[in-house]
């Protein structure tokens, strides 16, 4: 039964436009046709989620208030994203075969989260009827620079190692830090969530046929544009990184995904919440952490870790991992409450 | 009579960098004595040692780059060129210099 | 009767916002007054309106089912996008005064298709009540390419006789035909086909209020760029084409609604089936037949056939021919049904 | 019960979404976080609310008919577009020190009007559940122009003072206001104003979906992005502009919120309609006339007009403002008829 | 053997020049004897005297420039560059002149 | 002492294309020898013995162009020119061909 449950939630994940667009996008793209959006489209629509998944998160807030309890997902996330790029690090320096620098750029990656995945989870959960609470917003957009900072400070151990400056000058480190802090995804994620916080469920009325109703059809056009650019980068570089980097891709969102089941366990939250952390945990950024280590490490390889990140490690949790981590959390943490 | 459209040998810079970094050029810039102004063009992709790139379809501003077009009075060429080299040669990006000719001198 | 029916499609077609907007965008551009779109916003509104009409298209395929009788549209579609071209060919070498490589190019286009003319039919019949088969947006994506391999056949016919190489080398030829097959609008149209049919109903209410619900509206903001484009180029170079190629790109559309009326006479499909298989035939494209075109026969003049295609017979299908294919289509299908 | 009248309408608007989002691009401008939409984009949906805002009004008047009513507020918009330059030009000269050029320029841009505040007004009024006539939308477009003319002439009177050539030379004139009265947002809006008032309540059912649900919150997306342009031309500019010009900017749109409080109080027109006659009299150009001015003006200092009109008044109006105005007119012309 | 990519000396002029006045710069060169043709590039931002400037967000065409690019045989030089001078000078922009080579002269 | 900014010379092309056909130049250059790199830059329209145009509103790539620059080193100018000039010549476009200096000569 708990199979054939993960089985119905993959079937129902495959069945569903979001990942069957993203699959056409990824495919055209490996039989290199391009169906990537225009740049200034692809922004917006990103922006747009960005403003609708926020602003739903603090209607959510204002409608079931946010009580102590939001605390704990806030702290485990945070803690996660500065832990676990040391995980990673040592992982990557062991079996990937990538230098000092590259290793902490790619670590970074995964202890940050990625906004795009976190969306289509939340959708997939949506169609099962399932609801997260609205801080889980908040907690998405905490845990992306804890991760950057812990990722420098790897890179920069090397300096002293080396003599040669492989991590980021001091100033380039803040810089980039601000930068991930203020970029202007998460200014507009928690800028609608205050938003959606303060005006509730009037300002719900107003905007709805905006942020909500067109919602899951826009994210369609997006995963197809993601999927583009992540078969373009994919069928472009798979030459370029080693296999022992791929397989860092795949099993390192499995290995986060399950530190997290464990973290959340005990701590009091909707299933659909929990599923939801072990998906933020299980999922590699590519918009904050690769312009942070741009900026900061500009001597890492970006085909390295866009394309790990972008190319195998998002594909692999749209496809795979989402309708995994959400069967995993059904049985761990609904099964006591059903 | 002289001809009224008299020219004057200038400096031009071409400086392809990220555009993530152009912010930080465009501070580097304004500072530099000899440098009155600069042009930013987008630039759509290229090809390089690290491979292909294209602007489409792509959601953070990692990837990608802008040209800088700065025209200077060759006095301040070395100076301005040794700031700017060390700055680009810390990441990706070329700048290249070159002749030209202005009809109004004093803007330089 | 007919003759008001005709009248009162026409009054319906002009009265309906959709082609009042063409109508803005047309007039402002004649009075030098630019209406368009940025390009990437023209760019994504198409693939909008291919997604949603593909989606539609393959819902309706998995409401209905696709049966043998769907072969026949398909196999017409084919033959007429195949076999108009020669006749074009000829009229324009007859009476036109093009040259081989000219009138070869212009000759594609009008044995290929508008999808932007299918779309504003669809929507007309739509407002009338009338739907119909999902079937025919695969129609209509595989009524791009035989004209285009047609045209460059008739181009390269030229080569032998003149010594100098007036049709496309033969890997050029290959990569265009391959464009225009793989081009993304048509990738796009048939890979949300196929995700309709695959998610049918269920998928269908996911994502209606991004695919049906704006369609029209969307519609509207399309055709006014539309309309100021091919206004733009109508002022820009009518000087430029002469008045029996003009003319060509008025008679042509009638001809090929003419001949698709008998071919379409004997088969099983829904009288709105017939009618948009006549506006098909009647249409010239300015997607895929121009970008072909650029590829394979660099010497052909684009400002004939982009004129043409788009600032003539464009406007006389939408203004003129879309209710008078509709009214005839009703006149000689469904007449004996009802 | 005034004053709580005016909180309440203040407090209204600060806690409707699209003042909040407004807010969020401001501030975030403020704290160097670029929120604003890529250019495409911008002009995009400002087409777009160009575009809704003419077809409703267009449909408006279709439903309650253009009486001979409707000359009294188009002759009273264009009169104040025409006087209202030449005291804001006098009170420039005389207390914000500016020259001749400047003064002409700023004084343009404040006898002509903001599209944007009025969008953002009429959301304020139909979140109060109020409705203006549609033949409003009609009065801002003719608003425009004459403030364009009047700020030319008055730079032109420097010519013969001085002999130098202040003013612009005749065809530049003439050019530049030949685009501001046919710049494509004007055409836009009257076409759509036509379209509307042609199709009226049928054509309203079938675009709904387009121009009215999504509008509220496309209108939020808007004015996060004009909160950002706002915010940054602001902190780069502030020192550019002295005090008695920002004084300028706050105290001119009360003065002209006054005097057409006055030109309109004897004439027939709701209060709502009363109400937005004032949001246009206060409100400042940032469309058509800077783009005159850069043409007929070059050496106009555009950041001296911009700055003041788009980073002081509009905010000023959008926060400030908007409800006092709204409240005025409540106080002044609902009064009498409740 | 003459190599069969002998090169002819030509000039190019790169206007950068607020885009509003594009069209008008446009209808002037189209009429200038020696221009056979021009190209618009689009420009995102710069700074200059006036200060700094960027496409992002405006909804008005009223700040932004483009950037003219003409390849022209030096005996108009002097005749074009006066006129466009002429234009360019009134309002904001800026004109480089330079040397360049290409293969087919009869272009120009 | 020499100076640190020891620029060199190098040779900069600029090349005007359809961008329908920017896939196969692209192609193209990446095979010959002496080429490590090029940078595509946008071009929004233009004017010549075709008329004008310009990408507003344009759905379709087939109307377009797109700027080709790519600093090359000026011993591969020869060959790289004519394989370049070739593939121009036979459909539209332009190729200019002028002399930079750069900084890090091994770049090239
Ligand atoms: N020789 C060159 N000429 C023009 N642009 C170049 C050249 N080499 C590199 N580039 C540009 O610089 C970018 C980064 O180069 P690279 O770091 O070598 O991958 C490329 O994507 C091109 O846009
Ligand atoms: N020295 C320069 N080099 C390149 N571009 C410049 C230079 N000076 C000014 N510009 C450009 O011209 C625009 C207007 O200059 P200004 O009128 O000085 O503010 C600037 O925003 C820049 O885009
Ligand atoms: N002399 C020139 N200088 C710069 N660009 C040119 C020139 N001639 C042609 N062009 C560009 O090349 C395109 C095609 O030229 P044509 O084939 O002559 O119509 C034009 O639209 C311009 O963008
Ligand atoms: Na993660
Ligand atoms: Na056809
Ligand atoms: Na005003």
């Amino acid at each position: 039964m708990e199979f054939s449950n993960l089985l119905s939630i993959a079937g129902g994940t495959l069945g569903s436009p979001v990942v069957l667009f993203f699959l056409l996008g990824f495919l055209a793209a490996l039989a290199r046709v391009d169906l990537s959006l225009p740049q200034p489209i692809a922004k917006t629509v990103a922006l747009y989620l960005m403003l609708a998944i926020g602003f739903k998160g603090g209607v959510g807030m204002a409608d079931s208030g946010v009580g102590p309890a939001s605390i704990a997902p806030l702290l485990i996330g945070v803690a996660f994203s500065a832990a676990f790029p040391i995980l990673g690090f040592a992982a990557l320096r062991a079996a990937s075969g990538l230098g000092r620098t590259d290793a902490a750029a790619v670590a970074a990656h995964y202890g940050s989260i990625s906004i795009v995945t976190f969306l289509t989870a939340i959708q997939v959960l949506t169609d099962r009827g399932e609801q997260a609470e609205g801080i889980l917003v908040a907690v998405a957009a905490a845990m992306e620079a804890p991760a950057i900072i812990v990722g420098l400070w790897l890179a920069s151990r090397g300096r002293s190692e080396t003599g040669a400056a492989a991590g980021p000058a001091p100033e380039e480190a803040r810089l980039s830090v601000r930068e991930a802090v203020l970029n202007s995804s998460v200014v507009v994620l928690l800028g609608a969530l205050a938003i959606g916080w303060i005006t509730g469920e009037k300002g719900m009325t107003d905007i709805k046929p905006f942020v909500v109703d067109p919602f899951k059809g826009v994210l369609c056009l997006f995963l197809l544009d993601m999927g583009a650019v992540a078969g373009r980068g994919l069928a472009q570089n798979r030459r370029a990184i080693g296999t022992g980097t791929v397989l860092f891709g795949l099993y390192m969102p499995l290995v986060g995904a399950a530190l997290m089941a464990l973290a959340v366990w005990p701590i009091d939250l909707s299933p659909a919440g929990k599923a939801l952390l072990m998906v933020l945990a299980a999922s590699a950024s590519y918009i904050a952490v690769p312009a942070a280590m741009r900026l900061a490490l500009p001597k890492a390889n970006p085909v390295i870790y866009t394309t790990l990140s972008l190319g195998i490690t998002f594909p692999f949790n749209v496809i795979v991992g989402i309708p995994l981590y959400i069967a995993i959390a059904d049985r761990l943490f609904a099964g006591g409450s059903q | 009579m002289r001809s009224a459209m008299e020219t004057h040998p200038k400096v031009r810079l071409d400086i392809l960098i990220e555009q993530l970094a152009v912010p930080r050029l465009g501070t580097l810039l304004d500072t530099l004595p000899g440098v009155n102004g600069y042009t930013i063009l987008p630039v759509q992709g290229g090809s390089g040692l690290n491979g292909i790139w294209t602007r489409d379809g792509q959601i953070a501003g990692a990837e990608g780059m802008m040209m800088i077009w700065c025209i200077l009075d060759a006095q301040h060429k070395e100076a301005v060129l040794k700031s700017v080299f060390e700055f680009v040669n810390a990441r990706a990006g070329l700048i290249t210099v070159s002749n030209v000719d202005v009809v109004r001198p004093e803007r330089f």
